[in-house]
């Protein structure tokens, strides 16, 4: 590890102790790291996109490689190319409304997609996974001693009882508030679950900091 | 939810074990954190019974059965898993009991060589013998299409492996003269973090009947439960917190165990700082509720 | 029928006992091999079918797998013919979807409309023999995707529903809608940013407009804009993708101007940050440190960085409104924040806040869809004893 | 002319768009490509108008002199040095360029397979295990994204069951397209007539950038060591930016999370109604399976199991059928053209 390796990794434990710094208050040395990073992201994406989406989907498709004679077969680019400028339009006040038909053909083409994907791969799936896959085995021991065909049978009531709960146009009172009472609760055990659940990974996230730092020290005192 | 931030000098105990300022959290657990990371600290596991299955059952084979270890993962979930690997090579390796490793994950050949050697030195040193290649452990390296090879070694072992690892042919290792199937297979323990657990469960003890166990990544292994009630695996082992509890049954403290005290320590300041809160919610109601009556 | 055998020992074999059964007998070829055009599909694939080998489990030598071979021409030499595919034994009747590409350059390309021929051979540990030619068959696309109708009903249905309560709604029927404390606190809480002279802070989240949870958070930014022009308080619009910017700008902007002050607009109020998560959150998060945002609303798709945004903001002492469709985020948003839109609550948030009758039919007809659910989970439940096969196939979507 | 024709144009687009999803004809197909193309291009046009947004607040604060100005012209100068240094200068070809980077480091490594470069295909030598080692598989991917077609085969010269086959078997075929960057563990799919296991492992090592957590942050570094960035991509001070400046800062940004964590669950986990408590309970049984208490740990993780396979899986459940008639009611009003309030006033 060349000394001039050693001063990069510097650099990025001096912004990691900068970051952390955060837990105490915020301080000159956290706004440093936070508006260099916004400015380097930035950068990034910016070489990113050009690189890896722009030139490939639509440079190489329109122009022969590196050159500006434009290649034939695939004309029809020149739409998202007329498109991606008329977005340029905002830069002026006055023709900025230009722009909304960009703006128009990118959103109908993503909510006209979710209609149909979305009712599939969200609503027909849940149907499907709670009429299809639950094998009611009351002989099979499930879970808490109990038998698994049990805990399928409560499994569909809580889900039937939690989609109650979002009902909108109706009060929930009487046997009806009862049945939202049951599903919001089931609703708060999963969200306390899944809460207690995520703890250990985000711990790590911390431990790996600490060991990069930790790395680092004991790197530079063996250099000394 | 009004946040007490101003630190006023006259709070009530309870009012102050309710309303820290959340910097003393942050600082306690800092230290805990890095503490037990740089002491190296390890705590003995509690361990369930979906772990404790499995090492009963290495525990009781005879020195002459055969056990399948299928290391079928790649580098990416070698943190979690391959302490479990290690852990059960080493308890088996130890017991002279014949140990056949494969792996049908794709880039993990080499992980699968370098744990089996690691194994064999470490035994060497600690248990003072050097188990022998071919006789006491056998490397079969990596096959693709794992549904295959998982069905082909039903019916013979040199269907899917006509050699091994290293190019020799099976029959001429002794370890593998009198092994055609999973019929002379004691039990098959697959540490994957893939589908591939899927194919052991169907193929080999749905269609064969043979002994199943597996260790399995945190994110995989919940859904995996079911099969343990049902008994279509004898044992299951997730995540890092089933490993660390393999190293305290085994009584060979490795990074599991490391790594698991530092979040066991770190989940018990957690688990405090909720006490103390609600402890210090609940003083605080009852004084109120006196306050209340008194007035 | 071609048989062929080719021993794969090598001419050491030692002891025999155990490699005995391992005859160079090759095992009976599968039997009735056909092939019909793949349905629903763009044109490129063949479905094959054939039944077991009788040496498949019970006769002599054990089947292990089957490999399917191509062919254009039917008499073609057996080694011009390509290896399309590989299945598991164990079954008396195999089907495999032979599947290639669509466009001529690639490689797996699938000649489409021209006369196609099969051939399956039953491979065994070492040896292997193939059946006679499968029928021509032609690979054509389709204009309807039959295993689709169950979406087709699904959305049909949803569309009925829809059209049904917005007439009702037109007709005047006045609508009850439960309360929804996320939504009321709205109101309530730019009143405080008022008093107190800080400004709100709304946060559409990590999606693109794309993302539907974020046009439904437009609607809301809608709202709150026209509300925080009419009480004179600044507002705060830190935007992650480019494109939310542009819509969100515009919307801010229809916001001001229904509040009848377009010039009050302040063109720093909506900007960009960056296109990267955890450095938009680090601005942000010192945004609120600085400004001491008195509101802090985080409507849209979250991911991990919600407990940092929730937990930042609940230090300066802001009040939070949050609602996303993200489940893993909930848990965090539910316990940092004063109020979180759930899910579904989240697209419900536009039609609390314009209450015209339209929007109010269209979520009527939700809650009645929700209804229709249930009863479809009750009747395939039910029907699950009586007709399995069926209701596998109205689930078989591909 | 303003609202009304882009609202046609939405409504036009949306329907389309839910029609093309029955029909699987090779014709729809090629159009819903060509239209996700589209919006691709389109979000990244709009990019520029976001770097422009970010120099004009940044500036505004310059020129005014905000109390932070210092650190606004230290947000330009980051923003202007990484895309100095990324551009390539004219002169070296980006297609060179590529190449350059490629042959580099990436093939001189002990690749000992055949390239058939024009074909595109792969050649693996017949070794008994096929562990493909880390340079053929950079190898591989960098052919994949260096085809026009972006496709590439990998053939083993001879199959493991031997006798049987007379031709190399095609394993699979590796295919990169061109989505975003932030997706790119949808770019590399193995699609493959056989069996696709034999490289999923392949596909699977660079898909876990999607899965958000640990891997996100790491795996996003060392994937671009392993993709074929192009150009300046390559270039000293562009890579230590990213490697000693970005990657350190959001990864400590993520850890802070370890810390939040702790806070909020001291701060709202209290026993105020018996609904927070019911959550607090499941929090505490699910942290409880660490503690090393005996009895108490193997009791803990068995409720854990009961919580996560009943009422978290049916809390799950509802909620996912709830977003689903939320997304479809809302794409229904935007189509219609009922909720148009993003669409802006004339």
């Amino acid at each position: 590890m060349g000394l001039t390796e050693i001063l990069w990794q510097g650099l990025g434990v001096f912004f990691t102790l900068a970051v952390l710094s955060f837990l105490y208050k915020d301080n000159p040395f956290y706004k440093f790291a936070e508006h260099v990073v916004v400015g380097v992201s930035a950068g990034y994406f910016v070489i990113i996109l050009y690189y890896t989406s722009l030139r490939p989907s639509l440079f190489d498709k329109l122009f022969l490689e590196n050159t500006w004679t434009p290649t034939t077969g695939h004309l029809h680019y020149l739409i998202p190319l007329v498109l991606g400028i008329l977005m340029w339009t905002r830069f002026s006040k006055k023709w900025s409304w230009v722009s909304r038909y960009s703006i128009a053909l990118y959103i109908g083409i993503a909510t006209g997609v979710s209609i149909p994907l979305e009712m599939k791969n969200r609503v027909i799936e849940q149907v499907r996974g709670t009429v299809l896959l639950t094998d009611f085995a009351w002989s099979k021991t499930g879970m808490l001693g109990l038998p698994a065909g049990l805990w399928d049978v409560v499994l569909i009531i809580l889900v039937v009882c939690a989609l109650i709960y979002f009902y909108f146009s109706k009060e929930h009172k009487g046997w009806f508030g009862g049945v939202a009472k049951v599903g919001i609760y089931t609703l708060m055990i999963g969200f306390g679950a899944s809460f207690g659940l995520t703890v250990m990974a985000r711990l790590s996230l911390f431990i790996d900091r600490v060991q990069f730092v930790n790395n680092w020290v004991s790197l530079v005192i063996s250099k000394l | 939810m009004e946040q007490g931030r101003a630190q006023s000098k006259n709070k009530t105990f309870s009012e102050m074990l309710m309303s820290m300022d959340r910097r003393w959290v942050f600082l306690v657990l800092g230290i805990v954190t890095v503490g037990a990371l740089l002491s190296k600290f390890t705590i003995k596991q509690s361990v369930t019974p979906e772990v404790r299955d499995i090492y009963n059952f290495v525990e009781n084979l005879k020195p002459s059965d055969n056990l399948l270890v299928a290391i079928d993962y790649d580098p990416n979930a070698k943190a979690e898993l391959h302490p479990m690997a290690y852990a059960i090579l080493e308890q088996a390796m130890a017991r002279k009991i014949h140990v056949i490793t494969l792996t049908l994950s794709q880039n993990g050949a080499g992980l699968a060589d370098q744990a089996v050697r690691d194994v064999v030195d470490s035994v060497a040193t600690y248990d003072g013998f050097r188990p022998e290649y071919g006789k006491d452990y056998v490397f079969l390296g990596y096959r693709p299409y794992y549904a295959l090879v998982i069905l082909g070694m039903g019916q013979n072992f040199r269907i899917p492996f006509p050699k091994d690892y290293f190019g020799n042919v099976l029959d001429s290792l002794p370890m593998m003269k009198r092994v055609q199937n999973y019929d002379q297979i004691a039990g098959v323990i697959d540490i994957t973090g893939s589908n591939v657990a899927d194919a052991w469960i169907a193929n080999a003890n749905g269609r064969y009947g043979v002994k199943v166990a597996l260790g399995l990544t945190g994110v995989s292994g919940a859904d995996y439960y079911p099969y343990f009630q049902s008994r279509q695996i004898f044992g299951l082992m997730v995540g890092m917190k089933g490993a660390a509890e393999y190293e305290t049954l085994t009584h060979n403290p490795g990074p599991a165990m490391e790594a698991m005290g530092v979040q066991t320590f770190a989940h018990i300041v957690i688990i405090l700082f909720i006490l103390i809160g609600n402890v210090g919610y609940f003083l605080d109601r009852r004084a109120q509720n006196k306050r209340a009556r008194q007035l | 029928m071609l048989t062929a055998s080719v021993s794969a020992q090598p001419a050491n074999t030692s002891s025999a006992d155990t490699t005995a059964q391992m005859q160079a007998i090759p095992p009976a070829p599968p039997v009735n091999v056909s092939a019909k055009d793949r349905p629903n599909d763009n044109g490129t694939g063949i479905v094959v079918k054939w039944d077991a080998s009788p040496d498949d489990g019970a006769g002599r030598n054990n089947v292990v797998m089957y490999k399917v071979y191509r062919s254009l021409k039917p008499d073609a030499p057996f080694k011009d013919w390509v290896l399309r595919g590989q299945v598991p034994f164990g079954k008396r009747q195999y089907t495999y979807d032979d599947v290639g590409a669509r466009d001529k350059d690639s490689k797996d390309y699938f000649p489409k409309g021209v006369d196609v021929y099969y051939r399956v051979a039953a491979v065994a540990a070492d040896t292997f023999s193939v059946s006679g030619n499968s029928n021509a068959a032609v690979a054509s696309d389709e204009w309807y995707n039959t295993t689709r109708t169950t979406v087709l009903v699904f959305v049909l249905v949803f569309f009925g529903f829809t059209l049904y309560f917005i007439n009702v709604a037109k007709k005047g029927k006045t609508l009850y809608v439960r309360p929804l404390a996320g939504i009321e606190a709205v109101d309530e809480a730019i009143g405080r940013a008022t008093e107190m002279g800080k400004p709100i802070l709304y946060i559409l989240g990590l999606g693109s407009a794309s993302d539907i949870a974020t046009i439904a958070s437009f609607s809301v930014l809608g709202r709150v804009a026209k509300k925080v022009a009419e009480y004179q308080t600044p507002i705060l619009v830190p935007c992650y993708d480019p494109i939310v910017l542009t819509v969100a700008e515009e919307t801010v902007k229809t916001g001001y101007s229904d509040a009848g002050r377009p010039d009050d607009y302040k063109d720093d109020s909506v900007y960009f940050v960056t296109q990267s998560q955890f450095a938009y959150v680090a601005a942000v998060n010192g945004t609120m440190l600085r400004e001491r945002p008195a509101t802090n609303i985080y409507l849209g798709k979250f991911y991990a960085e919600s407990l940092l945004l929730a937990e930042t903001g609940a230090v300066t002492g802001s009040i939070q409104i949050s609602g996303t469709d993200e489940i893993a985020q909930l848990p965090f948003f539910v316990v940092a924040c004063d109020y979180t839109l759930i899910g579904e609550e989240l697209y419900a948030a536009s039609v609390y806040l314009n209450r015209e009758p339209i929007l109010m039919g269209t979520l009527k007809a939700q809650d009645y869809y929700k209804a229709f659910v249930i009863g479809v989970i009750a009747l395939g439940l039910i029907g699950r004893m009586f007709a399995p096969d069926l209701l596998q196939a109205i689930f078989n979507i591909h | 002319m303003r609202r009304q024709i882009p609202l046609l144009l939405v409504f036009v687009s949306g329907v389309f768009m839910v029609i093309q999803y029955f029909v699987p004809s090779a014709f729809a197909e090629r159009a819903y490509e060509f239209l996700i193309d589209w919006t691709i291009i389109i979000g990244i046009f709009a990019l520029a108008l976001g770097i422009w947004s970010l120099v004009r607040v940044s500036y505004n604060k310059i020129r005014t002199g905000h109390p932070d100005a210092m650190y606004s012209a230290i947000t330009l100068a980051g923003l202007g040095l990484m895309i100095f240094f990324g551009f390539e200068f004219p002169g070296v070809s980006y297609k060179e360029a590529m190449r350059v980077t490629q042959a580099k480091d990436y093939i001189q490594s002990e690749f000992s397979g055949a390239r058939d470069a024009a074909a595109r295909r792969v050649f693996l030598p017949e070794s008994e295990t096929l562990s493909l080692r880390p340079d053929s598989i950079k190898t591989i991917l960098t052919m994949a994204a260096d085809s026009v077609a972006h496709w590439v085969d990998i053939f083993k010269t001879s199959h493991w069951f031997s006798g049987a086959d007379l031709e190399g078997t095609n394993l699979a075929a590796i295919m990169t397209t061109t989505e975003q960057f932030k997706s790119i563990s949808s770019q590399y799919t193995s699609v493959s007539p056989s069996d696709s296991m034999a490289l999923a492992g392949l596909a699977g090592r660079v898909s876990e950038v999607s899965q958000q957590g640990i891997a996100a942050v790491d795996s996003l570094k060392n994937l671009s060591d392993v993709y074929p960035l192009t150009g300046g991509l390559e270039n000293y001070w562009f890579i230590h930016f990213f490697d000693d400046v970005m990657i350190p800062i959001q990864a400590t940004m993520f850890s802070l999370l370890a810390f939040f964590i702790a806070s909020a669950a001291y701060r709202a986990f209290r026993a105020r109604s018996l609904l927070s408590t019911v959550l607090l309970l499941a929090a505490f049984i699910v942290m409880a399976r660490l503690l090393p208490m005996g009895p108490v740990t193997i009791g803990a993780n068995k409720l854990t199991q009961w919580i996560l396979l009943v009422p978290n899986l049916a809390a799950k459940r509802a909620i996912v059928i709830g977003v689903g008639l939320g997304i479809v009611a809302t794409s229904l009003k935007v189509v219609l053209g009922i909720e148009r309030s993003y669409m802006g006033r004339d």
